[in-house]
């Protein structure tokens, strides 16, 4: 008794705790301390797992954990950081598989009781299977393993076919009084095959969120085989996870401003060329350049004639004393000829009452941007382009420029394709470590003023 | 267990898991993803009930993969989560 | 017969405001008052004689001084323009009743009721009158002009293409009103101002334009807001520390006056020596002998490479609003006891009271009584 | 035998600026050039001999211009002094090309090489060799300081105690770099501005400082970012819808020029008798003939009661920073030919080939050329 | 089977629409959405659960129904906004009533089964009978029966052994095999007694802080008597209210500056005096100002010299541009000395590029503070101060002033109790429409900022 | 009831109560009080069930009690709150 107390009370707090990693994990701030919470948590419920009552295999059960445990944890170590979406994709894969094999197991011990019992486990176990394949093929294509996106004829049609044809199954296996074997194997072929055949034509731009929604599914199967073993710690984390799970996809398919119906049913059409073309313009929105910017250690800002045309200067400065305030080295470099006038640059900062003692010109800083974790340019465009050093065919071959792309990140903001004054493109703009920050830049600025608040309390 | 209990269980967590992250920047939705993944890591805990109740070899087999899978997915979940969030030191406010 | 109110055209040279503009004198005649003016009395200034509504013109300022109850003016007139004025005729305006004992007793003699702005008590409800302000108001802002106009430097940070200037610095010694609007037009401008006062509290006004204050250590708090004369000691711990900021500016404006005394000399010869090669000083306190040692009013000095510019009548160099805020100080003034057309002084008003200089043949000030030694 | 660069003291009497500053001097000097100066060289732009480090001086300009390889000045040298120069000299500076055929003759006859910056192609490259551009800079800022300082008027919005000084209303015709700075600093000191050009891209270059365009309808969008000149028809709205903001404003500032030509009178006899009295204009296109009927350059003219000033060497009010600007411009162009104190010019380089006038006895420029009907 | 399937699903419906509601009802934007969602589960709730099987007395409990929510609802209607306060906690009293009563109509049919039963309905019982003996302590006081505030000797003390007392009486029913109906009056009296006793000695202006906490007693109650009764939509609104109430109550609390321990344990000794003084300086918070600008219509701005010390004109202009695209008229009015030298408002202003059409001067603006709904004064003091128009002995008397004291509210933003140039008291900051919001006017113009960003989502 | 579930179900409908007020502005304070004492009339249902429960008269008179404050606590609380959040009526944009 006083053992069950103990499984019972350390798995509530353990619930406890993975719901407050998960809070914890919501805010920058907190973040870290969560994912401790957490770890603490899944440390208390398993260890006491091991005190359960009538329990055998001890010795699999330690091999399986120290095997599986040994191998992720490793392979997370070492991975490179740019690699770590494929590794969340192959890692909830396995905890989709460990909730399909739960519902194996139970389904082999044939000791399902009631049809609502057998129902969630089905279900588990169709969602588990599905997730577990899905998030291995998602994992295979980010990796690189699988080299191209895959498209069947009539792929949408297959995809349904193929779902009705596992749900009958599935259904199947509910209402039958006892378990036949042969049912069940055909049910987990069909559901491997249904998560393959729905993740295979996905492109690689649109995979976090599938990866998200596996995720989320992951939990949800968890969360159902909570319920068929009666662990609420279980259902609560899985539920808890697929709920959080399934916001958060959403959210992710709104940054990207794509609906979750298109990723998963038109993925060709809408983004089949993503991965073809090198070198886009690849968008950031307020919040990230906000947050790249309040965990840098220094900005340098580069205005230009667009911060004049929006009168941006005030709000500008107002996002520099926000970015001091939080520990962030901000200076400001103007280029010779930014704007329309000499000294254009200079009118609108002072105006905006930005100290002369951090304002740079190129000469001063140039060296600088090397060191800069992020250089923004607001509204700069001929000023900051490299062709300038290279291109002798350019109209403005010869210019010095502000050397803005050696600068660890660059955020470019301006209100879309435009050209500067010598209506030429600009190089920067497709670079790798480029983002551009659409809008006006009153607008755009104004919006990063409000999340780099947000990340500062 | 009694289903409407259950279903209330259900219900009230959906809101907490809605609620504790509704207002995440997007520069954590990837953490987030990975914090989330490893939570649901928990099943090892399943898989370990489930292999400690099995009987005949199939049985062991399958909850062998089931803790195996578990443990891989709680241990990776962690380690990746943690790397990812390493990012976020807090800095002093000077 | 309605109270005439006289109005002539300013008689000293380069005085180019006018104590009465358009749109006061409706109101004075609002108040049921007649208007006697000298025809172009606001020519200086851009008004025209048309736009002052039914007044009677004389063409000599004689007549309009001897037909008038009540005489507005900028300047105070000399003996021989007091001696046309009808006995008990109120006169109001600036006076420099310090200055002059020699009118002061004409003024007595011929029992005139005469107000000096320069004594307007200085208390909330009677800075709508206050002359003082509203024309050192005016002054700070041209004298930071001249400074700029006259510097061989840019005033703001200028990035070009080839190179980038930094801002220039300019010193304001002496935070009243106009040294706070220097202050605020030469930051308008773009140059890093700093700026100096003996009185403490002005740290705080400085600062709250912009502009970075200069501290020496020296306090000279005075009473009713003006500053009290330094002790020698004072004066060369401050001379110090200022001469360092001095030297270190390319403009520098000087305000610093003491009412009714000679102006301190706070700039010296040697610290005008270490400023560096095209600065300009501009010194609004010429007039009153200058604060700065070389200061020749109404000129411009070369000492070295450094240019002086002591400049006088300053207000009249903005003579449209320089005389719309004089004329309106003045009706603010006299306004409240002018009604139905006549005139009746209330003398248990301390306004009033307190800017009397004479009346019915007394000399009413304290202060100036004691300063001319009567 | 080293490079000798030769400056003199400017010989245009006016003329304070000069075309070498002690900061150049020594990067001439750091590419291995010797300097040949007149003594005072710098004196009317505060710049001390001393400063110039290593230099030879002499005390007669003919001496200088005698010694150089590579003179460098601020205005055209007049026939006398191009007499002086060794055949073959670099002379590099304003030229003023199209004014006289004269001084052309002498510059192929004695083979000098000469660049005229009034030429420099106007490409981005070129910009911070502008010469046209950083003088216009200066000139712009002067401008506005000029049209406050003489305003009688307070150019901001002013609440004091007795009432509200509405803001005068300041129009900038022409939006080339000077318009932009006259318009940028006139709207510093708190005016409201508004500026009007031909070319319809300055509206929102106007409207980026936060001025207001005025708009006529009519475009002369010209070549290589020059104005052209406009039609008749054309001339006659514009007149029209400028008519109006002319006659509302309380200064207003023309910098309108057409380069090589005299300047278009934009602003009539007739729409300056409309302004309204104590109004002021400032034509910085003064010395090209003027954008307004009237104006003298370098006097101040009444007409009626408007004041209207035809400033004349506008950059030589700021002689310390037009220099610097000026001999930074002039390093920027003829640096990239200097090595190891030897002059090497590039003719491949379009810069170098489209800014020369003359050069071994052949007038190169095509424009200028054409323009003297040669 | 059916009703009671009907039943069940009614109230899981109705549990789900108490929690959306109160989520609606902690933003401005959707706050009265939320109040109809919960009515809605209100009544669903409330009709499903006539037709539970097995249940008697209709008549009476309709005629109860009708009785208690008739009165309820008419005086509800008919209360001044400014008693507001009041109702709540006597509503909120009635509730704890109710889930008392329903504690001892088990107790008197004597059918608690097992020890946590019981348990829990003592507890609720106990926090039930608290929490409307105190509201209605609480409604008397505010409404003006109970006219002072009212402490024992050793107050503390006495409230400690009456708990005490109590707990040991409920412990004595829980423990007892079965129920003695004496203990159980005893129980209830002294609950009764401890909430009267402990309200007594509280002040009129911690009361809110109170009635909250209070509120989240009832809460607590009637999810342990949900409990008791088995019926998971009581648990849920109630343990969801309990959770939301502590958390609201420290959150008012917090906004007070007071901590809850001081508002229950030393009441007399910190805000004793509170009552007794008339025209105090009220506070108001950044989230509140922002609110009261926000939906108002016409805004006046009145700058003073502490705006100028602050440097907070480029604050106070970009909360003036928020405000008017929420569709706000905001304007300027300069007092002709406002500041230190005349037109160092003007100066300010500009610098912050406030348009000159919006800058009005007293005489063009004072007759239009009537119509204003707020007048927001920064760091201005004599240039509003009232006195001057009617106290002849003061130094300021015979100035004019801005009459921002005719508009509908006042908030006024300085540091703290400094006083202006002439040095006098300002009679303006203790009107009873005055609200001061404490800071220096370039942080505290900011926060104002954040929160109507919040509240134009 | 499973004692245990009663308590993830305690815990989780707390975590949802803090978690969807955590961010109210102070100017709903007070609303928001009003709001959530209107939900906890909720007891009305409670009491019913009492009452109709309830066999002697004792029972029946408390239980009668138990409904009568149930109703008022729900229909005061509604009007109470629904007059208070009239002040927020959502502003048209112009
Ligand atoms: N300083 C001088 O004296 C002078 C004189 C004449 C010419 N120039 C020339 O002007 C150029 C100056 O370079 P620059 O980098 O300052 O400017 P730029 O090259 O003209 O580029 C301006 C950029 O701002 C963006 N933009 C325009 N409006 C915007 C808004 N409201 N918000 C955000 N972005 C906006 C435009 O892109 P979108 O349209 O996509 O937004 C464009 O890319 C140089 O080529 C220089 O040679 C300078
Ligand atoms: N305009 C002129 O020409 C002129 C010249 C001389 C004198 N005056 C006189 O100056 C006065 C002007 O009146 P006013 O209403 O503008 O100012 P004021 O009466 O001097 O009041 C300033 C207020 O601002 C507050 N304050 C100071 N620093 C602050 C900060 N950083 N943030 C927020 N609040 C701050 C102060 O209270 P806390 O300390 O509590 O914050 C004080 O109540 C008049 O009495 C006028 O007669 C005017
Ligand atoms: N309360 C009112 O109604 C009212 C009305 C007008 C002015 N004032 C105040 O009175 C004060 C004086 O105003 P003002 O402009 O007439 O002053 P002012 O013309 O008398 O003197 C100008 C300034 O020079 C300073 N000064 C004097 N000797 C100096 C020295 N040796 N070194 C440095 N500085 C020196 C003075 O302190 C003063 O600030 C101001 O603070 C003004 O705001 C108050
Ligand atoms: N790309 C480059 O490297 C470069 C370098 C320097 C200047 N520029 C550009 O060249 C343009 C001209 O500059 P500038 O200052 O030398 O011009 P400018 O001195 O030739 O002329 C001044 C202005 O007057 C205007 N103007 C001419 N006739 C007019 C009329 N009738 N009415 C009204 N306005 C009239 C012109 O459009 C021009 O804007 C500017 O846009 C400048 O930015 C470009």
């Amino acid at each position: 008794m006083a053992i069950k107390w103990l499984i019972d009370a350390s798995y509530f707090v353990a619930a406890i705790l993975f719901i407050l990693g998960l809070k914890g994990m919501s805010s920058p701030v907190s973040a870290r301390k969560g994912i401790v919470w957490a770890g603490v948590g899944m440390v208390l419920a398993t260890v006491v797992t091991f005190l359960t009552p009538g329990m055998n295999n001890f010795a699999l059960m330690v091999i399986a954990i120290a095997l599986g445990g040994a191998v992720a944890w490793i392979s997370g170590k070492k991975v490179a950081m740019t690699d770590m979406p494929q590794m969340v994709a192959i890692y909830n894969g396995m905890g989709g598989g460990a909730a399909a094999a739960i519902a194996a197991v139970e389904f082999a011990r044939g000791e399902m009781h009631g049809t609502v019992v057998t129902l969630l486990a089905t279900l588990g176990a169709l969602i588990g299977a599905v997730s577990f394949s899905g998030s291995v093929v998602a994992w295979a294509k980010l990796q690189g393993v699988m080299k191209k996106a895959f498209r069947l004829p009539a792929q949408n049609a297959v995809n349904i076919v193929l779902a009705l044809v596992t749900v009958a199954v599935g259904g199947a296996i509910v209402i039958a009084p006892t378990v036949d074997p042969l049912l069940v194997v055909a049910f987990f072929v069909l559901a491997l095959v249904l998560g393959t055949v729905i993740t295979l034509p996905i492109g690689g731009a649109d995979m976090p969120v599938v990866i998200s929604l596996f995720n989320a599914f992951t939990g949800l199967a968890v969360g159902f085989e909570g319920f068929v073993m009666g662990i609420p710690a279980l259902i609560i984390a899985g539920i808890v996870v697929g709920a959080a799970g399934t916001l958060l996809t959403q959210l992710m398919a709104k940054a990207m401003n794509r609906p979750i119906s298109n990723i998963l049913f038109v993925p060709m059409a809408a983004a089949g060329g993503g991965e073809a073309v090198e070198g886009e313009q690849k968008e950031v929105g307020a919040m990230d350049a906000a947050a790249m910017m309040r965990y840098a250690s220094k900005v340098i800002i580069v205005p230009g004639y667009g911060m004049a045309v929006a009168g941006a200067q005030h709000k500008v400065w107002e996002m520099t004393e926000l970015l001091e305030e939080a520990g962030v080295e901000v200076v400001f470099a103007i280029h010779p000829v930014a704007g329309r006038m000499p000294g254009h640059m200079n009118v609108l900062l002072a105006e905006a009452g930005v100290p002369y003692d951090k304002i740079f010109d190129l000469e001063e800083i140039n060296g600088d941007f090397a060191q800069a974790d992020v250089a923004l340019v607001i509204g700069a465009n001929d000023v900051v382009n490299p062709s300038a050093r290279t291109d002798k065919s350019s109209p403005i071959y010869g210019m010095p420029i502000l050397n803005a792309d050696l600068a660890q990140n660059v955020i470019v903001v301006k209100r879309g394709k435009g050209t500067g004054y010598s209506g030429i493109e600009n190089a920067l703009f497709y670079k790798d470590n480029t983002r551009l920050l659409y809008g006006s830049a009153q607008q755009a600025i104004g919006e990063v003023i409000q999340h780099v608040k947000a990340l500062s309390v | 267990m009694d289903g409407m209990l259950a279903l209330y269980i259900f219900m009230l967590a959906a809101f907490t898991g809605y609620e504790v992250i509704s207002r995440v920047p997007v520069i954590l939705h990837t953490p987030l993803m990975s914090g989330s993944n490893f939570v649901h890591g928990v099943v090892l805990v399943g898989g370990m009930i489930a292999l400690g109740q099995a009987e005949t070899p199939l049985e062991q087999a399958i909850g062998f993969v089931a803790v195996l899978l578990g443990a891989a997915n709680a241990a990776g979940g962690y380690v990746v989560t943690e790397r990812m969030l390493a990012m976020f030191k807090a800095k002093e406010k000077k | 017969m309605p109270l005439v109110i006289g109005v002539t055209k300013e008689l000293i040279p380069g005085e180019r405001r006018v104590a009465l503009v358009p749109d006061v004198a409706k109101k004075y005649q609002g108040l049921g008052a007649a208007l006697q003016l000298q025809s172009g009395a606001g020519e200086t200034a851009y008004y025209r004689d048309e736009d002052f509504g039914v007044a009677e013109f004389a063409s000599e300022p004689l007549t309009v001084l001897k037909k008038a109850d009540v005489v507005l003016q900028v300047q105070p007139l000399g003996l021989e323009a007091l001696a046309q004025l009808k006995p008990g005729t109120v006169l109001v305006g600036l006076q420099q009743p310090w200055s002059s004992r020699e009118r002061v007793d004409v003024l007595m003699q011929k029992r005139i009721t005469c107000f000096a702005l320069e004594l307007l008590p200085r208390i909330s409800r009677a800075q709508s009158m206050d002359v003082l302000s509203s024309q050192a108001a005016v002054s700070g802002y041209e004298c930071a002009l001249i400074a700029a106009d006259h510097s061989p430097k840019f005033f703001p940070m200028l990035t070009y293409a080839a190179g980038t200037i930094r801002p220039a610095k300019v010193l304001v010694i002496g935070a009243g009103v106009a040294g706070l609007q220097a202050i605020a037009t030469a930051k308008r401008l773009g140059a890093m101002v700093s700026g100096y006062d003996v009185r403490p509290e002005t740290r705080e006004q400085i600062e709250s334009l912009g502009a970075k204050f200069v501290d020496t250590g020296v306090s000279a708090a005075g009473a009713g807001g003006y500053a009290r004369e330094l002790t020698e000691d004072e004066r060369r711990q401050q001379a110090e520390k200022l001469g360092k900021a001095i030297a270190e500016c390319d403009a520098l404006i000087t305000t610093a006056a003491i009412p009714g005394k000679k102006a301190p000399v706070i700039v010296s010869a040697d610290m005008v020596a270490r400023m560096k090669p095209g600065s300009v000083v501009v010194d609004m306190a010429a007039e009153t002998g200058g604060n700065v040692a070389g200061t020749v009013a109404g000129e411009k000095t070369w000492i070295g490479e450094v240019l002086i510019i002591g400049p006088t009548h300053i207000p009249s160099r903005m003579p449209v609003h320089a005389s719309e805020m004089y004329a309106k100080n003045l009706f603010n003034f006299i306004s409240p006891f002018i009604k139905d057309g006549a005139l009746a002084l209330d003398w248990e008003d301390e306004v009033l009271s307190g800017a009397c200089l004479t009346h019915a043949g007394e000399l009413r000030h304290a202060g100036v009584k004691a300063a001319l030694g009567l």
